[in-house]
């Protein structure tokens, strides 16, 4: 393995201390915030490239883990570790901080700094949900992201931003502190908190769980990811927050963030309670079918726009989790290479709403028609996403939906077929809405003189364009990277066959086991008898 | 011969008037009274356990309680008066401002 | 072999252009827009060329010609490379598509001179020469679907180029969503077809099914489920019943665009997957029963809704999803080859048919409506011998193009196993029916009085660069069809299909097994009969619109139910729009938005918050104020307390205390 | 009957119905009095538990200063009869009079059944030790909290004063 | 009957305090300064926690078994030494803005102290009866320290009758179990007969008593008036000083008397859901900081309960006993102190003179008004509400983990919803300070300028938040598991 030194460490803290920087700049130097802020973002997604050269092809475990003791007791410990999977999520990020500073650079005029502030911020807690290999520390980033996000949110939100906020932070929330049950649980049972330590316990028959306890740690788990993917019906959350949030946090939001979900379906879901995933896998693909139509149904009459893209990140992360629960390699690495299509493509189409919305201020599609006219540019764009979106082969969204589809199909064809309505439908919402706001006569006088994407807005689209086609053609880029890795959460999903193991249960196992079942107060009623 | 129950039960029936008494009155200075009444009863249980078991911090603990009482006392009645001087009443139920 | 070890030039070159034409040439003038996309195309057509003569100097083992340029997706075992590949069906369609291509390209320089946004439609249209190019080409199912969408995509862009038009951009969008339906089960097919072979390389796959145990009339097989599915894309994207329904609509496209996609090649992908697939679909004799008789009925019914229509855009529409219909009946029946050959012949006059119809709306300023032309033959002189020529041609006159293929294709229907007499009997009424409106639209349009307004319309010929496309495609519509000229008749060899027949090795085994005699003799009798059916058609039409011009609107008085019922399409697009699309609208909206989403999922989430409050705020009368009540509570929480410890003593023994 | 059973249940009675008529009298000096005399019957009782440390303890401090000072601060405050409101919700007779007898109840039933298993009977009458003893054990063993007893009544004091004392 | 050498050294702590208070009532007629006083009463809780030290050198029972100087009295010792310290700190200019009197609050408020250290070193139920009476009393006293504002007395009138109320159902509590084992030394009692319904309800009145004092549901119902209507700073004291001295008290009843560990498990577990949902649905609908914070404090009591609970079937573990469950206890309670009293120091100065700018409109924009005291809020409420970096996540964590690991899932699970209804009415401050425009009015007003000394509480409480947020090891593991299990005491 290649050295790379500190450098999951650097990709997490430097943000942090680019933060740190921008707190010491005075309040209204906003040419100087703005720069530093998309400078340090930049460096990090240089230091994110870095990874491309250090993490080995082919092979699926952790590398450049990095190890510190942190607290004793329990045993809490500083690990991290980049697998292909994460590899691409922390590209991503990355990417899409620059991206999203550079889509606030005009719209974002009053607190200017902390709004910096809080966008590197959250990327120290995306990319650390992506590098922790501790279950403590993962949870950890995942609670710490919340801050920052629902700051940005309700600080340079909409009209109804603080319901947003609060309705996002506490539905994560409520998903979250029952996986911190499940942690400390699934610790009680290991004694350890370190993911690949588990791992081993668990997969080598050292450490069997109960059926009943794993399922319940498994829902523990899958809940809280489950709302941030999120997986009808715990979606309501999504539309308010994409919708009142500022265009920065809509592309985070549904660029990254919805991903930590489904990242967390892939590494501690499936690889630790096999069974339980297995036992699920039914109810959580029937979940992932009725996101995938529903969602699409629901955005196609959706007026406002904005609520429109979010309603299809239902069904986009549907065909995801989909994905991931056929348990097949094809389409696991469809559902990953999902995520990071939808990264691009719906961060996109959030950047562009919210150029639109910068022009004029809404977001209700009848307040566009024809602009077409006045902006071909923006609109060209809009296409261009929107198509990658809705699964155009050469475009990044095609790769992953096929995949998935393809996966599923090879061993439940009824999903598939029912998964695949959704390409029907994503089609129907895209080009529906695109027409309306897009195309015809102009509608409204004062859209007529509405100007055409800016010099800057230009190379953001640009970029994320070319990416977009980039991954379209080019994915074995990708796939190659993380297609063993892939390969290693399925085989992570095997246990040994040795029923006597699991009877001969080490001291931990039988507190796991026999869990709820003795209950303390009979005990104490016998004696006092 | 007085078994010890029947001291620790007219302890228990005064108690109980003492708590009835405090959820009963009205009058700040009369529910206060209930405490000391249940202080009392609490004393006489000590008494009564100290003779039976042939103890004697039972009868320490009763010294302390009184004096404990007459501290209580001087700060309650002193927070009477003062809210007596407040508020122009005596009544419990008219001192509500701290609510809900 | 340059180029055919280079195959991706021929698909780069139109590639190149739209992007130079899309990104720069927004500023640029028409003359270096037309440069860069005829150039385009024309070496596109120049590599194809080049590349068809290199192919016949291969080998026979070496063909089909494959080569794999970089792979696209891989994951696990499935593979979607970026493969080429050349065989004999392939080689006409590339000629096909390249060569009417560029003559449209050609065409397009002099028709859209005038419109705005000249440089999109030209990038648009070179997009969409890259995308037909890869279809054709691809080696792999996969790799076949990027060209599937994406000539879709531009089919789109190019119906909604008019985009200020709402029925434009509605039409472009139903397109696109009506061809998805069918992508969908398109998908299916592909992923049924990976499942059972593990592989999506044209290749493999056949190779691998052809050991494969048939499936029997009947039995729905992985077989004929996938070429099911795989049919139920070509629906979609050709056209058929029940998907025909975007077509019609899709003429909001300039005319151009409606001669290149909707009638000569786009179209005809559905046509060229099921005989790439014919392996498949010989294997699943119920698949091709469905095949066939899907598309007997698609071209009749078509046919039927061609005859009132007034647009001459919309009845050739409807034209073409007739002949579609047509060459899905050929396929049905397995004659392949008969099937390809109608579909180069149709993409010769039906562009033809389209383009000159595009020359008479050019005269005619912009006017659609046969009702208001007129007259037409003595001003547009070569316009009208070109169409006249086509019109023949498709109605199946000998010896034009259409009177070969068409006649090939009711042969083999006729001597079909499953209900050949009837599949026949349809497709000679249809024949009788195209032939029918076929002349009533150049009677209505070149003949007749003048039904406009010379001092509004000022009738001029086209400019030459229209007017060339128009004469090469009458050429081709009036000889190619000896290309096939089947062996019975003086100087027919069937070249066409001893061409193909290494592709349809397997397909066509049935035809010839049949005796050659008496194959030729009745093939005669047959195409006797075909032709009088055409003539019949003429006859009739000129009897209803020139002879007694009034005869045709009496007959749609007496018959109004029908005549109301053909004009409005039999009221699919109604039915579609009452059944599936309004429903669907007013479920989201009303039931699955306001009730299920804001209403019941939402409801329950801020239901629970607003209950909790609720409760906190009924909880806190609690919190009277009043110290005797909270008195009352102290004493309830220590009965309370006292309760919970001395529990476990009631339970076990009840009365151990009292 | 013995004479120091009839005496109990005179003294308890006397208790009895003092704790009573406290809860009956609307008038806080009556209230008052009615707690003096629990208070003495108490000190009776005590006597006839042979602590007579304590009976004077009782007699002296509370009977004498305790209550003095509460009637000292009815005087004071000039309190009249008890008003009769109802605004508690809870605290109406027909919730209070079943909690809190169902409370007496059982504290009196545990308390009854309980002292079986200590000892059949109080040594009555007999001197268990003498005042010098109870002294010995406050000084010595309870010398602690004695001494603290002291700061408590330091801050009853300062609190008093704190509390009391008029706006300057 | 002078008590010996290390006797006195072993309360150390209690004598400095009490011998500053009384220091302090000496020199009030003559020093009139401000500043000196608080300095005087500063220095005074400073070296009796200090003294702390010494006392715990000594390590030890004293006065015939009266109390107990070990690991367990140092850590409680030092908690209220440190919430006096600040909350001296924090009165200051409180008391100047309403014109009181300092020199008796600050005496008061070190005897109150010297109480709560009593309790935290009791060893028995009289001596610990004395101590809570010493902090009650002087409690009920600075309650009321607002003479002139009906509210304060209000509160002072409240928690006197109903604080004396549950004293006397304690007091009953100790008569029972001093009726069935002769003793009130726990140490002793630890031997009793546990088949007796006797002590059995000897220990639920006990229970009943200190649930009182911690602030149990239902006998919580005072608290968020008394809190309400006490000075805020006194306030401050109230929500974390007497809290943890009873807390210590219970904590030890409940460690050395077995009986009590065995009775009181369904009670715990039953008090601890009450209090936990009385607490945060109380605190759902409180418009008025002050008292939200009150019902918040109820609702952690409850988070502490829930720990209580999962002791008694830790002690069965033969590894590591219950002292996983204790050190969650304890650390709680430290971070709850923290957050608590830096969050009512806030308060407290921005309540204004008469405390009148109290409820959630007046904290509208205060991130722009003031960023710091926006920020330090901020803090302390995500810490209360248990997000990760603060004191406050660590603190539920442990609880979390003690509960998982005693098999109390539902427990836990119930635990977690009222963290998320929690979570609600926290970011709701939050959301008003940073989220909302201030009203016309309140933007007006100038932003009060905190005290250096109340930045000083701000400073303090927010690093030991963040430092115990971050490495919650060096206190948990350094201090309190090896003074726990070390000190033999508790096990």
């Amino acid at each position: 393995m290649a050295s790379g030194g500190h450098l999951l460490s650097v990709l997490i803290f430097f943000p942090a201390f680019g933060a740190l920087a921008l707190l010491f700049l005075r309040h209204d130097d906003h040419k100087y915030i703005r720069y530093i802020a998309f400078t340090v973002s930049v460096v990090e997604f240089v230091f994110s490239l870095w990874l491309l050269r250090y993490v080995t092809i082919g092979s699926g475990g952790y590398q450049l883990q990095e190890f510190a003791k942190w607290i004793q007791s329990p045993p809490i410990n500083y690990h991290l570790g980049v697998d292909g999977i994460s590899l691409f999520l922390v590209i991503l990020t990355t990417f899409l901080t620059p991206i999203s500073i550079l889509a606030s650079w005009n719209s974002i005029q009053h607190r200017v700094k902390e709004f910096f502030v809080m966008l590197l911020m959250l990327e120290v807690g995306v990319v650390g949900v992506f590098l922790s290999l501790d279950l403590f520390l993962f949870f950890l980033f995942w609670e710490v992201m919340l801050i920052p996000m629902a700051f940005l949110i309700g600080i340079w939100g909409h009209e109804r931003r603080i319901y947003a906020a609060v309705k996002f932070v506490l539905y994560t929330m409520a998903g979250s502190i029952l996986m911190l049950v499940g942690i400390i649980w699934l610790y009680n049972a290991t004694g350890t908190f370190d993911l690949p330590a588990i791992q081993q316990l668990l997969q080598s028959g050292a450490l069997a769980l109960a059926p009943r306890t794993e399922m319940l740690l498994f829902l523990a788990f899958f809940l809280a990811f489950a709302i941030k993917v999120p997986l009808f019906p715990l979606h309501t959350w999504l539309p308010d927050a994409h919708v009142e949030a500022p265009t920065a946090g809509s592309v985070m939001l549904a660029g990254v963030l919805l991903k930590m979900g489904t990242y967390g379906m892939m590494r501690f879901c499936l690889p630790l309670f096999p069974a339980a995933s297995r036992k699920a896998a039914w109810w959580v693909a029937v979940l992932a079918i009725i996101g995938i139509i529903y969602g699409a149904l629901v955005a196609m009459v959706q007026p406002n726009l904005k609520k429109l893209v979010a309603y299809s990140s239902v069904s986009h992360l549907g065909f995801v989790v989909l994905g991931i629960f056929a348990f097949q390699n094809i389409s696991m690495q469809g559902a990953v290479y999902q995520m990071l299509a939808h990264g691009i493509s719906t961060g996109a189409l959030f950047l562009l709403v919210g150029m639109l919305y910068d022009r004029r201020h809404t977001f209700e599609i009848s307040e566009f028609g024809g602009l077409a006219t006045p902006m071909p540019k923006l609109a060209a764009f809009f296409l261009f996403v929107a198509l990658s979106s809705l699964g155009l082969p050469m475009l990044n969204g095609f790769v992953g939906e096929y995949l998935i589809l393809l996966g599923t199909y090879l061993v439940h064809w009824k999903w598939a077929a029912w998964a695949a309505s959704g390409v029907i439908l994503s089609a129907c919402y895209l080009l529906w809405s695109y027409q309306r706001v897009f195309f015809g006569e102009i509608t409204q006088e004062k859209n007529r003189a509405l100007p055409d994407a800016s010099a800057r807005e230009k190379w953001i689209l640009a970029t994320m364009a070319g990416v977009t086609l980039w991954m379209g053609i080019n994915s074995p880029f990708f796939t190659h990277r993380f297609a063993a890795s892939c390969q290693t959460v399925l085989e992570q999903m095997q246990r040994p066959q040795r029923p006597e193991l699991a009877a001969i249960p080490s001291k931990p196992v039988t507190q796991a086991s026999d869990a709820v079942a003795a209950t303390p107060p009979q005990d104490s009623a016998g004696k006092a008898r | 011969m007085v078994p010890t129950n029947y001291y620790l039960i007219l302890s228990a029936i005064l108690f109980g008037l003492g708590v009835f008494a405090f959820v009963f009155k009205r009058n700040v200075i009369a529910i206060f009274m209930s405490i000391e009444l249940m202080l009392n009863a609490v004393n006489l249980a000590f008494v009564a356990f100290s003779q039976a078991m042939g103890k004697l911090d039972g009868q320490v603990f009763v010294l302390f309680v009184i004096v404990v009482a007459a501290a209580e006392a001087a700060v309650g009645l002193g927070i009477i008066i003062l809210i007596a001087r407040n508020r122009q009443s005596l009544n419990v139920e008219r001192v509500d401002l701290l609510k809900l | 072999m340059p180029i055919l070890e280079h195959l991706w030039i021929i698909l780069l070159l139109p590639l190149l252009g739209s992007a130079i034409n899309g990104l720069l040439g927004s500023k640029w003038p028409n003359k270096i827009v037309n440069g860069v996309a005829l150039g385009a195309t024309g070496l596109s057509f120049l590599a194809a060329l080049e590349a068809v003569r290199e192919f016949f100097q291969l080998r026979p083992e070496q063909i089909p010609w494959v080569r794999q340029y970089f792979d696209w997706i891989i994951a696990g075992n499935f593979r979607a490379g970026f493969d080429l590949q050349v065989d004999q069906l392939t080689v006409v369609m590339l000629m096909v598509v390249t060569g009417v291509g560029f003559l449209i390209h050609v065409y397009s320089t002099g028709y859209m001179s005038h419109e705005g946004g000249y440089y999109r439609f030209f990038s648009y249209l070179n997009l969409f020469m890259f995308f037909m190019l890869t279809l054709v080409l691809a080696a792999n199912y996969v790799l076949l679907f990027v060209g599937w969408e994406g000539v879709g995509l531009s089919s789109y862009l190019l119906i909604g180029f008019y985009f200020l038009r709402k029925s434009a951009s509605d039409a472009g969008k139903k397109a696109f969503i009506v061809n998805r339906i069918g992508d969908f089960g398109f998908m299916l097919g592909m992923f049924l077809v990976f499942r059972a072979f593990h592989s999506l390389d044209f290749q493999t796959v056949f190779s691998a099914a052809a050991k494969w145990q048939a499936d029997t009339y009947g039995q729905f097989g992985t077989l004929t489920i996938a070429s099911l599915l795989l049919f139920m894309g070509a629906c979609g994207k050709s056209a058929q019943l029940p998907l025909y329904v975007w077509l019609p609509d899709a003429m909001e496209g300039p005319t151009p665009v409606s001669a290149l996609i909707h009638a000569a090649t786009m179209v005809t992908a559905g046509v060229y997957v099921v005989t790439r697939s014919h392996l498949l679909f010989t294997m699943a004799p119920t698949a091709m029963f469905v095949v066939a008789v899907v598309g007997c009925a698609t071209a009749i019914f078509a046919a039927t809704i061609g005859l009132v229509q007034t647009d001459i855009k919309r009845v050739l529409a409807y034209s073409t999803v007739s002949q579609l219909g047509y060459m899905f009946l050929a396929c049905g029946v397995g004659a392949f080859s008969a099937g390809i050959f109608h579909l180069m012949t149709h993409a010769f006059f039906k562009a033809l048919l389209f383009l000159a119809a595009g020359s008479v709306i050019h005269a005619m300023g912009g006017e659609q409506d046969m009702r208001r032309m007129g007259g037409l033959s003595k001003k547009i002189r070569w316009t009208y011998f070109t169409m006249l020529t086509a019109t023949l041609a498709i109605a199946g006159f000998p010896p034009l193009a259409g009177f070969f293929s068409k006649d090939s294709i009711l042969f083999n229907a006729f001597q079909s196993e499953n209900g050949g007499h009837v599949l026949y009997g349809f497709g000679l009424l249809t024949a009788l029916l195209t032939s029918f409106y076929m002349f009533r639209l150049i009677f209505l349009t070149f003949f007749g009085k003048q039904q406009y307004d010379e001092h509004h319309v000022h009738v001029h010929e086209s400019p030459w660069s229209m007017l060339g496309p128009l004469v090469i495609l009458a050429l081709l519509s009036v000889v190619g069809g000896w290309l096939a000229a089947p062996a019975f008749l003086p100087g027919g060899t069937d070249y066409f299909a001893k061409f193909l027949a290494p592709v349809f090795a397997h397909g066509e085994s049935a035809e010839a097994a049949v005796d050659e005699a008496a194959a030729h003799s009745l093939e005669l009798t047959l195409a006797g009969v075909a032709f009088f059916t055409a003539l019949a058609g003429l006859l009739v039409a000129f009897w209803m619109y020139l002879k007694r011009p009034g005869k045709a609107d009496s007959l749609a008085k007496s018959m109004r139910g029908a005549y109301t019922t053909l004009l409005n399409k039999y009221y699919v697009d109604e039915l579609y729009a009452a059944v599936v699309v309004k429903p669907l609208v007013a479920l989201s909206t009303s039931v699955l938005w306001k009730i299920v989403d804001v209403g019941a999922i939402d409801g329950t989430v801020n239901g629970i918050a607003d209950g909790a409050t609720a409760v906190g705020d009924q909880a806190r009368h609690t919190q009277s104020g009043n110290t005797r009540s909270y008195a009352v509570w102290v004493v309830i929480g220590a009965i309370v307390i006292i309760a919970v410890i001395f529990w476990p003593l009631f339970k076990p023994a009840a009365g151990m205390v009292r | 009957m013995t004479a120091s059973l009839f005496i109990f249940f005179v003294l308890a009675a006397l208790a009895v119905i003092g704790a009573i008529n406290l809860i009956v009298q609307r008038h806080p000096i009556h209230s008052a009095l009615s707690l003096i005399v629990v208070m003495v019957a108490l000190a009776g009782l005590y006597l006839l538990l042979g602590a007579e440390f304590v009976a004077a303890v009782q007699i002296i401090v509370y009977g004498g200063a305790i209550m003095v000072l509460f009637v000292f601060v009815i005087m004071l405050l000039n309190a009249g009869v008890e008003e009769r409101t109802n605004l508690s919700k809870i605290a109406n007779l027909a919730t209070i009079l079943p909690l809190v007898g169902a409370l007496t109840g059982f504290l009196a039933a545990t308390m009854a059944r309980s002292s079986d298993a200590l000892h059949t009977a109080s040594k009555e009458g007999v001197r268990l030790a003498s005042t010098r003893e109870l002294s010995h054990m406050l000084f010595k063993e309870f010398v602690y909290p004695f001494e603290l007893t002291s700061f408590l009544i330091l801050v009853a004091i300062l609190g008093a004063i704190v509390l009391a004392q008029r706006e300057h | 009957m002078i008590p010996r050498p290390e006797d006195l050294l072993r309360v150390l702590p209690e004598l400095v305090w009490c011998g500053f208070g009384v220091l302090l009532m000496l020199v009030q007629p003559f020093i009139r300064n401000r500043y000196v006083l608080a300095s005087l009463a500063l220095s005074g809780a400073t070296l009796g926690t200090l003294a702390a030290f010494i006392s715990a050198m000594n390590a030890g029972s004293g006065f015939h078994g009266l109390i107990e100087s070990d690991g367990f009295s140092l850590f409680f010792h030092l908690l209220v030494g440190l919430v006096a310290s600040l909350v001296i700190l924090t009165a200051g200019s409180y008391l100047h803005r309403e014109s009181l009197e300092s020199a008796e609050f600050y005496a008061l408020l070190l005897f109150a102290t010297a109480g709560m250290g009593v309790l935290a070193s009791a060893q028995e139920l009289l001596t610990a009866f004395i101590g809570l009476e010493l902090s009650s009393i002087s409690s009920y006293v600075l309650a009321g320290y607002r003479r002139d504002s009906l509210k304060s007395g209000e509160s002072a009138m409240k928690y006197f009758l109903l604080g004396s109320f549950a004293t006397a159902f304690f007091l009953y509590g100790v008569a029972m179990v001093y009726g069935v084992t002769g003793t009130t030394n726990l140490e002793i009692m630890a031997a009793a007969d546990t088949s007796s319904n006797l002590l059995r309800l000897g220990l639920a009145l006990i229970l009943v008593g200190l649930g009182f004092k911690v602030a149990a549901a239902p006998f919580q119902v005072w608290t968020p008036d008394v809190y309400e209507g006490a000075p805020t700073p006194v306030t401050a004291l109230f929500s974390a000083g007497p809290k943890a001295a009873a807390f210590a008290l219970l904590l030890r009843i409940f460690a050395t008397v077995h009986a009590a560990t065995e009775f009181w498990f369904w009670a715990f577990w039953a008090l601890a859901v009450f209090t936990m949902f009385a607490g945060n649905l109380g605190a759902l609908v409180q418009s008025n900081v002050k008292r939200m914070l009150a019902y918040s404090s109820i609702a952690h009591a409850g988070y502490i309960l829930v720990a209580f609970a999962a002791v008694t079937f830790m002690q069965k573990d033969p590894d590591t006993g219950a002292a996983p469950a204790y050190a969650a206890i304890l650390f709680y309670l430290l971070s709850y102190a923290l957050v608590k009293v830096g969050a009512f120091a806030i308060v407290s100065e921005l309540g204004g003179k008469g405390e009148k700018h109290l409820s959630l409109d007046d904290y509208a924009g205060l991130a722009q008004r003031q960023p710091f005291a926006a920020a330090t809020l901020s803090l302390f409420l995500l810490s209360l509400l248990g997000l990760p970096v603060t004191a406050g996540f660590f603190g539920k964590f442990y609880i979390f983990k003690a509960a998982v690991n005693s098999h109390l899932i539902w427990l836990a699970v119930l635990m977690a919803i009222n963290s998320v209804l929690g979570a609600y009415y926290y970011l709701r401050v939050i959301v008003v300070m940073y989220m909302r425009e201030p009203s016309a009015e309140t933007a007006a007003s100038a932003p009060a300028r905190f005290p250096i000394p109340v930045n000083i509480v701000l400073w303090i409480t927010a690093l030991g938040t963040i430092y115990l947020g971050l490495f919650p090891n060096h206190v948990l593991n350094n201090v309190l598991q090896q003074t726990l299990i070390s000190g033999g005491r508790i096990h």
